[in-house]
């Protein structure tokens, strides 16, 4: 698969975890791409925690606004319905426990649900930004993200970077396959027929516990 | 007595080694008029609280790159490469919080409160050195009060109390760090008589701000 | 899916037992329709949260008087004669709490805080059974949060979403309370459509919103 | 003194406390007609802790706006440069020491600056109201009160009611003088003539300390 496949193959397979009326969060990136491929059925209504829900599609160009921003710095629209807010509001909603789901990539994700996205000592330190409280306060923690980090398995028994939480993914989602964090630890319940169940096993360093039910991987 | 003064005015209040809460968010609804002013001035020693470090040619990242600051508290510097430089350097200090226990941090500085309880952070290094408290049977971090000796924030339309309307995701924390520093200076896009913006819609309350400076940039 | 529903299918939701949050203050702001209708169908056992118990014949006051109400957690029941009176002959359990912490209560069961810590009520009965903590050699109160099982809140303006206007004072608890609870009411002096009230001047979030009614009351 | 003139000593000279620029909180009742004695030249901004700043006066009989009511439910009026707010930011303005003056009411006061205004057990009560937070937060604690509950001291050594707040009373008026809460005790400081420094003492329980700039109470 080449790059935008596997982007495009993660971010339809995650649009299918959203439910009708959902309020997500959906991360710089990558999780940004699901936006795109929500069914048409399926109504959701995303916010940016720089500041408001209603989150729109970019505008024309030309058309910006340069009061309107994501929390990315990219110029969105909102759309009707939408409202503004100050920051502690917006954290009010993603700590309160009013988000659906919350979708995030990461650096490493382990067989506990322990996730780690935000520095790498010594090398990389950019901070946690929102992404913390989201992963603390979101009713579903989904991870998508690249299966490993060229060849290097970024699913593994245990984080060694420093985490943004602690026990709190719910799902992980690669271009692989959909994992789901149980208390026995990573089960896998859909495959991609591009990859083999050992092949998956060894682009991953946590052991996966194979699905009774193990399905093709969904698209839509 | 007007509240409006002007840049000069402005330039006299900023002093070495102060501690200045900037509203804003990656750049947008930040004061680059007053940041500017505080960049030629070059004060030094600067202690920033602020949601991020913008860009490295924009909003609070000028303040960075110019080596005005000696510490920073804030949520996240990865877009001003600048920030992570002069961190690896040993150059700058950098204090990492939560975006939303920031936002919390400041609101407790200026609401008289001690502090607030949060899950965000359990679990991660965030918890270092924090008092854990246990309420009904849950975990959480104390959260201690952030306050500075002046806020510089940004307002779309403001009157000449210093009433300040934010639009859009301008907004931010401006209206909160108003309310936790000693010093406040509100950067107007547009100045209104007092009377023009309608008094359920005022974001910033003119009684926490001292002084209005007219905005000199557009975007 | 419209979140419009009628008093009757509004009744249904209400059981005996509930925890409910009511806003208002005295009565300005409050949800009088939705308020008439749990009289009417007279369920019983319930809590309720709310700034105060308003007066005999208005707002909250309507619930003490019907004998509805087994406790009331607010600050002020001074307006409400007939409150003072089931309090003492022990028929109604009152839990007071100084207006600012209630607020804040409120806003901490919204905002997922575990709680927040306030310098007021100490050195009072209102510290009783509470932890104390100390911040920076100060001692505070820690205060915990509050969540219900409804919360009915009053908008003068409301679009078809549950996003609201309350204008002037009605705004008070409305906001807070519809973030805490898990249903969450609101009364609509009038509805619009979506698109209508400017997404900078909503003060209660539709996200919050789950039902509509339409107010029969005015004033 | 007829009740009328009794309050109106009390609140003209709780008005010259008042600075240019305050914001001020004043309580239900008596406190209230403070407004109607500040200077000419001195201009203060009134909170109302139900959700604005700017409160004005009452308004016109039919002019009433069911939407505008004070803290004590009576309907008023904002001035221009006036802001509504929730109860949430209400109270951080208040416990958040923004207030430079709160005047309120005592069932009783004592020589410690403790304040005993929302209870007494088993007989009355209204609860507190915004009235902790006021006296914890504001920066200037001004008790406005007739000396006694029809004769009986309610200036005392000791307040032996529950507690409004501890320790935070500034300043005591009434119709007969002006106390000040010291570290020593009650310093009187201002006398109305038509007293006498017998007669202040005799209907207060708190031992008085007289000022050695005792003057006139003033009235303007």
């Amino acid at each position: 698969m080449d790059k935008i496949k596997v982007k495009e193959t993660i971010a339809k397979r995650v649009a299918l975890e959203m439910k009708d009326g959902d309020l997500v969060n959906l991360g710089i990136g990558l999780p940004t791409m699901v936006a795109n491929f929500i069914p048409e059925n399926i109504h959701i209504t995303l916010q940016s925690e720089n500041g408001f829900v209603g989150l729109g599609p970019a505008p024309a160009q030309g058309k910006e606004d340069k009061d309107l921003i994501n929390a990315g710095a990219q110029h969105v629209t909102i759309l009707p319905g939408g409202a503004f807010f100050d920051s502690l509001t917006s954290f009010a909603i993603i700590r309160g426990g009013h988000l659906d789901a919350t979708v995030l990539g990461a650096l490493q994700v382990d067989e506990k649900g322990n996730l780690a996205n935000w520095m790498i000592p010594g090398k990389m330190v950019p901070g946690m930004g929102g992404a913390m409280d989201l992963v603390t306060g979101a009713k579903k923690v989904i991870v998508a993200m690249v299966h490993t980090a060229k060849g290097t398995p970024k699913i593994l028994k245990e984080c060694n970077l420093p985490l943004t939480a602690a026990g709190k993914v719910d799902l992980i989602v690669t271009e692989m396959g959909v994992m789901k964090v149980t208390d026995k630890g990573l089960l896998l319940t859909e495959l991609n027929s591009e990859f083999s169940v050992e092949e998956i096993q060894k682009a991953t360093d946590a052991k996966l516990i194979i699905s009774e039910d193990l399905r093709e991987m969904r698209s839509n | 007595m007007s509240k409006i003064i002007s840049k000069e005015e402005f330039t006299d209040k900023i002093k070495d080694g102060m501690t200045i809460m900037i509203g804003g968010f990656l750049g947008n609804g930040t004061p680059e008029t007053l940041i500017d002013v505080i960049v030629e001035k070059g004060v030094k020693d600067l202690t920033i609280i602020a949601n991020d470090t913008a860009f490295v040619e924009k909003g609070i990242g000028k303040l960075i790159v110019n080596k005005q600051v000696k510490k920073v508290i804030t949520s996240h510097i990865g877009t001003n490469k600048e920030t992570g430089r002069q961190l690896n350097a040993g150059e700058l200090e950098v204090v990492l919080a939560p975006q939303g226990t920031l936002a919390e941090q400041v609101r407790a500085g200026g609401a008289g409160l001690g502090g607030i309880l949060t899950p965000t952070g359990l679990g991660t290094i965030v918890e270092e050195n924090k008092q854990k408290i246990v309420v009904d049977g849950k975990e959480y971090l104390l959260e201690t009060p952030l306050r500075a000796d002046v806020a510089l924030i940004a307002g779309t339309k403001v009157d000449k109390l210093g009433n300040a309307f934010h639009t859009k995701s301008t907004r931010n924390f401006n209206p909160l760090m108003a309310s936790a520093a000693d010093l406040v200076v509100v950067e107007a896009e547009e100045i209104v008589e007092v009377g023009e913006i309608d008094p359920d819609v005022v974001m910033t309350l003119g009684i926490f701000v001292d002084f209005i400076v007219r905005s000199e940039t557009n975007g």
